[in-house]
């Protein structure tokens, strides 16, 4: 019962772990950068959720449609602006522009939006399906399990079956090699933070309805991101979408079994034993080197 | 390389006399306004603007500087150090994190210059003998005390733990603990949580598999919505919530009915209890702010008043601090007098209330010679 | 090595001067202190960084380390703080071994990655347990060591001062040393390295070991000054971020470098949030305290401290990747 | 007997699936010039980094001077006296070129000055004197070959593996780095050599081994090579030229 009952919610959360995991491996594997700032753009995608539902009346889930494209364009933008200029730097720069990239978002958001956590009440907010056993699924967290798992789909099958998505792909194992064939890698790689950060901003959307609107509210979420990417292989979709689900589960499975202020440390504990013992990740394909 | 390093101290030795012109009389305030309780140092903030308004319209000028510590302790002492010995003021109010109340306070009888704490619930802050060291609120063994003495006519006999893993709500659980074991109360379940996660449906499943008469919560402000949210998701269903303080007693809270009727909480201080002015009070903090005032609010508004009157009369700080210790007041924070009891020095013994949700709106509930309605017990969908 | 070694003995006596020129002034002092702390800092960071190439996102976990064994062994065994600040020396190390058996087996993203979480892993620990206070953290009294009061600033002036010297001629002494030497081998190509016989995890380590233990030692320091600790202040992930700005922004691998970056960043970041800049425009009679402007800047100049932290980051990797030293060096 | 410092017995490696080398032996002699060659992808510079251990080997074994070198460290085995140099050259880049040789210098000695004196001594060898004081990255790839070359020279190797130290080249420099070479050579150090310049290896070595996909093509002396028809159609026939 009680298992079963961590095992599900666990499942669940891990979804939008696992969004927000995707976009950073997808920015990772195409621009070989440590993305500092993704907690920050998962915050821009709940700001945006919760000023679509309070000021257009726009459901958080439906409002989707309208933030991934902005927080593409946004992204497309910031690659443009910032990221391509340190593209051939040393890593330790990139990951230190980008966390002055995070700074700047988050306390742009805490002069414009003071503060004071917003939240997001939806009907559905604490709504739940109950079973007879007793087993309850959280309404929200379903939906944005589900929606998750389609978006997951989309963008797998986009990076397999489009021309951008197969340069995406090539840009990721071989960026000269890439170069070489005629890829315009410079292109794709704000095309892949475009694409980070809309599914970065998405699970912050996601999100919104179950948790709490604030302008530090990414931070918890960006080491999750971190972990999920080493966990599944920096870089694959693939990996880091089970990745989200695995972390998930174990956060749930150690806060039942072990004790809720000890899970983050478990999980901790498992990165450092996949980095250990298999640094490639769960779906890397790459030997160690 | 030196004779730089010579130039920015001389920059900043030459900038702050500037600063420190000929003022009425000044008093220093030290807040978080950045940093991870900025949320909690806003209501401060706008509390002290209100008395300070206040104070003018009464015709007493007074020169507020105000610092930001950020959360920080080394900002806290720096911030002390300069407000005394730079600027010159003759008292301080502040800071509001326990973190900082307590570096700052260590340091007060060093510079002799009075610390008035308006809302750090830690309890060593007075009771390590400082002279200069006041405070205004409850600390956190009253938070469960009150909590507890409130449910004891119903005769619960289990009670479950579900806190944040910060000082106020170890310390605060820690005094539950001893004051349930005196009640008789059997601990069924005890769950520390780290802040800022998005899912506590395992640590909650744990609880209602308890199945506890009672469940004890400290959260900060978004936290407690999340988790009353999921515990409504799982279907946890005590005979009493009961909220120490903090995420429990926000305005925002209230407004989440669906969730949050008939919780209990401890405050130290509610808009409906009848001390002097706090109807009004909160009339007005709403009118300017577009907000409900927090206790915190009113704690640094009563903070400030009292320092300032006493600080305008008094004139220096030794005298102040004489002031203080003897004086006596009464205002929206019911009758304030600082004292020696317990182990605790220069301690308001401020009697913190209990209220409950009750259709949207807090209602003071405990103790009854404060209170218009009664508590709803047991808790129900 | 003899001309560095003089300019620091010229530099440290000069600034071990101040105190009396300055007189009896303790929030210069206790500013100037946290600027010396910071230089110290992100020199012992730049060891590991700056040398040997490997850029820790973990280093407040020795910080930490220091602070909190130091006001453990103070409450509860030895009243004297040299023992707190060996034993903390020790912990640090033993949790530096422990990082540098694990993460020196990595190279690039996974080293900085798995820095932050065997820090992590110590804060959400020390938080976790009851003999570290918990959340709660340590709150000592008094401190006294050989009857010197220690509730002046001047002991820890003196004190950071002494540990940032001490790092600086290390760093010094390593820059002309075989170990130095193989350190920047490492910095530059570890495979070459390798090939040139230098045994990578052996040198990283002891660069790391050494790091640890003086920033371990800031760590002391920092908790008998402040006498209060807990795991925001001494083991957060803004500390780690600070530290390596303060060594980036003045210039990473330089001596003076890291120096640079904290008599910079300390001060700026204290004028603003004390808002000193917002007061003087007001003071000065640039701005109406009560226009739009003053009221901004009065009220919200504190909240920008952050952003503007932010910002110079983002200017300085952007137009100054190599640090304001590297700028006066692409000037000679 | 004749002595033999280097025995690779059977060695394998396997990426996953891809075999890179497969089922190799061969031994080399004390003070041979051994040349390594064939086609792109053959799988020598995988060898080489399984010899110097830098890769894990599959399976087989490798022998250095009576020692099993399979689970050695790539700086154990330097400290054996076996020193390479890389295809792509590895400059330390930000050092000075003198301070480079002073890296391999370290590995026999830990006082700076000696180790200085040692990396001038052979700066002078390779003829790199006039540039000690350069940074190691400001100079043009034919000198960065020197000096890849002085800096394992530097380490007192009893073996020296060159990974096509004279790729990139013109005639002169080569016929530099092939003096530079045979004088080692003279001095009692044995090398084992990968080039793509037939020429230079048939001018140079004593003994070949060509690989061809990963396999042992043939072995023998430089006519024996350069007659064998096997070689002529894998390596020559592949489009490169003698």
């Amino acid at each position: 019962m009680l298992f079963l009952q961590s095992l599900l919610s666990g499942i669940l959360t891990g979804g939008v772990y696992a969004l927000a995991g995707i976009g950073m491996s997808l920015v990772f594997g195409v621009m070989n950068i440590s993305n500092f700032a993704h907690g920050d753009l998962m915050m821009l995608g709940m700001y945006l959720a919760y000023f679509a539902f309070t000021l257009l009346k726009i459901d958080p889930y439906l409002a989707l449609l309208l933030i991934m494209p902005i927080t593409f364009l946004f992204g497309f933008m910031l690659e443009k602006v910032f990221i391509n200029r340190v593209i051939n730097h040393p890593h330790q720069n990139q990951i230190l522009l980008t966390i002055g990239l995070g700074l700047i978002m988050s306390n742009t958001a805490l002069l414009a939006f003071t503060s004071d956590p917003k939240i997001l009440t939806t009907t559905y907010s604490s709504s739940a399906f109950n079973s007879a056993s007793g087993i309850s699924v959280s309404v929200p967290l379903l939906l944005s399990f589900l929606i998750t798992c389609a978006i997951t789909a989309i963008l797998y099958l986009f990076l397999s079956r489009t021309r951008t998505g197969m340069a995406l792909r090539a840009t990721s194992q071989n960026r000269e090699a890439a170069q070489l064939m005629g890829i315009n890698v410079a292109k794709m790689s704000a095309i892949a933070f475009g694409i980070g950060t809309a599914l970065a901003a998405t699970a912050g959307a996601l999100i919104a309805p179950t948790y709490y609107i604030h302008p530090l509210a990414g931070h918890s979420f960006l080491l999750k991101a971190f972990t999920i990417c080493v966990l599944g292989g920096l870089g694959s979709v693939v990996g880091a979408g089970v990745g989200g689900v695995i972390i998930g589960v174990v956060e749930s499975m150690a806060s039942t079994y072990i004790s809720s202020d000890w899970k983050d440390v478990v999980v901790f504990m498992l990165f450092l034993a996949v980095l250990l013992f298999r640094p490639q990740g769960l779906f890397g394909k790459k030997g160690g080197q | 390389m030196k004779r730089k390093f010579l130039s920015i101290v001389a920059a900043i030795v030459m900038a702050f006399p500037l600063l420190a012109q000929a003022a009425p009389v000044k008093i220093g305030f030290i807040n978080s306004i950045t940093g991870k309780e900025a949320q909690i140092g806003e209501n401060l903030t706008n509390g002290a603007a209100m008395a300070i308004e206040d104070l003018k319209a009464k015709g007493i000028q007074v020169e507020l500087v105000k610092e930001d510590d950020g959360g920080d302790p080394k900002n806290a002492l720096a911030a002390y150090e300069k407000l005394v010995t730079r600027d010159g003021v003759i008292g301080v109010v502040g800071p509001y994190t326990s973190g900082c109340a307590n570096v700052v306070a260590s340091r007060a009888d060093q510079y002799n210059v009075p610390l008035l704490v308006p809302a750090a619930a830690k309890e060593e802050i007075t009771m390590k003998g400082y002279k200069n060291v006041f405070r205004l609120n409850a600390p956190a063994n009253v938070y469960s005390m009150v909590l507890m003495d409130a449910v004891k006519t119903f005769k619960p006999k289990t009670i479950a733990y579900v806190y944040a893993a910060t000082d106020f709500g170890v310390s605060t659980v820690k005094t539950a603990q001893e004051n349930a074991l005196k009640m008789g109360l059997k601990e069924v379940a005890n769950e520390k949580y780290q802040q800022g996660q998005p899912d506590y449906r395992p640590s909650l499943s744990k609880v209602k598999a308890a199945n506890p008469d009672l469940v004890f919560l400290v959260s900060y402000d978004a936290d407690a919505i999340l988790l009353m949210r999921q515990a409504k998701e799982i279907g946890l269903t005590p005979k009493a919530f009961l909220g120490a303080g903090a995420g429990y007693t926000t305005a925002q809270f209230a407004q989440q009915t669906e969730i949050s009727n008939l919780v209990v909480s401890a405050t130290q201080w509610t808009d409906d209890v009848n001390w002097t002015g706090a109807a009004d009070f909160a009339i007005r903090y709403k009118a300017k702010y577009a907000k409900e005032p927090s206790y915190h609010a009113a704690c640094a508004y009563e903070a400030m008043r009292i320092m300032v009157e006493t600080a305008v009369k008094s004139g220096t700080a030794a005298k102040l601090q004489v002031a203080l210790k003897a004086g006596s007041w009464s205002g929206i924070m019911g009758p304030v007098k600082f004292a020696n009891y317990g182990g605790f020095t220069n301690q308001n013994n401020h009697p913190m209330l209990v209220q409950q949700i009750q259709n949207g709106k807090y209602e003071t509930v405990y103790p009854v010679q404060f209170s218009k309605k009664k508590l709803v017990y047991p808790f129900k969908r | 090595m003899k001309k560095q070694l003089t300019i620091i003995a010229i530099v440290a006596a000069a600034a071990a001067l101040l105190p009396i020129i300055i007189g009896e002034n303790p929030y210069i002092t206790g500013i100037m202190i946290s600027m010396l702390m910071m230089a110290a800092l992100a020199s012992a960071w730049n060891i590991l960084g700056g040398f040997a190439g490997q850029y820790s996102f973990g280093h407040a976990a020795y910080f930490g380390a220091g602070a909190y064994t130091t006001m453990i062994v103070l409450s509860r065994l030895n009243p004297n703080p040299l023992f707190g600040i060996v034993a903390g020396i020790i912990v640090a190390c033993i949790i530096a071994l422990v990082t540098g058996s694990i993460v020196f087996r990595l190279r690039g993203h996974y080293f900085g990655l798995a820095s932050i979480a065997v820090a992590e892993i110590v804060r959400l620990s020390t938080l976790n347990f009851e003999f570290t206070g918990g959340a709660q953290g340590i709150l000592l009294s008094d401190v006294s060591l050989w009857g010197i009061d220690l509730n002046s600033k001047n002991p820890f002036y003196y004190g950071m001062l002494l540990l940032l010297v001490v790092t600086l001629s290390i760093t010094v002494w390593l820059g002309k040393s075989k170990t130095g030497y193989y350190l920047q081998a490492i910095r530059e190509d570890q495979d070459a390295a390798a090939s040139l016989g230098i045994n990578l995890a052996f040198y990283k380590k002891k660069a790391l070991l050494i790091s640890a233990a003086l920033t371990s030692v800031a760590g002391s320091l920092y908790a008998v000054y402040i006498r209060f600790i807990d795991t925001s202040a001494v083991l957060d992930l803004r500390l780690s971020i600070e530290i390596i700005l303060t060594a980036i922004i003045g210039g990473v691998g330089t001596l003076w470098g890291p120096v640079i970056g904290a008599l910079l960043l300390v001060p700026l970041a204290e004028v603003l949030r004390s808002n000193v800049l917002g007061d003087l425009l007001v003071k000065l009679g640039l701005v109406s305290e009560t226009s739009g402007i003053g009221i901004f800047l009065k009220e919200n100049l504190a909240h920008a401290h952050v952003l503007a932290y932010g910002i110079i980051t983002v200017l300085c990797i952007l137009y100054l990747p190599k640090g304001i030293l590297g700028l006066f060096r692409r000037v000679k | 007997m004749i002595q033999h410092l280097l025995y690779i017995k059977r060695l394998n490696k396997h990426f996953g699936g891809n075999v890179a080398v497969a089922d190799v032996s061969f031994s080399v002699e004390e003070k041979q010039i051994f040349g390594l060659i064939g086609p792109n992808g053959a799988g020598k510079t995988t060898l080489f980094n399984c010899i110097t251990g830098f890769y894990p080997v599959t399976s087989g074994d490798i022998i250095f001077d009576n020692q099993r070198l399979n689970k050695r460290r790539p700086d154990e085995i330097c400290h054996l006296g076996m020193a390479r140099t890389w295809q792509r050259v590895k400059p330390l880049g930000s050092l000075t070129v003198l301070e480079n040789v002073m890296i391999g210098a370290f590995s026999i000695t830990s006082a700076v000055g000696e180790a200085e004196k040692m990396a001038i001594e052979q700066l002078n060898i390779v003829g790199l004197s006039d540039y000690a004081t350069k940074p190691a990255g400001s100079l043009p790839i034919g000198l960065k070959k020197k000096l890849e070359l002085a800096r394992v020279l530097a380490t007192h190797p009893k073996m020296l593996l060159l990974d096509e130290i004279c790729g990139g080249l013109n005639h002169t420099e080569t016929d530099t780095i092939l003096d530079i070479i045979r004088s080692v050579r003279n001095k009692g150090t044995t090398i084992v050599f990968i080039e793509h310049d037939m020429k230079a290896v048939t001018s140079i070595c004593d003994r070949i081994v060509v690989l061809n996909s990963g396999e042992k093509l043939a072995e023998g002396t430089p006519e024996e090579i350069t007659n064998n028809p096997d070689v002529i159609a894998a390596y020559l026939g592949g489009g490169h030229h003698a």
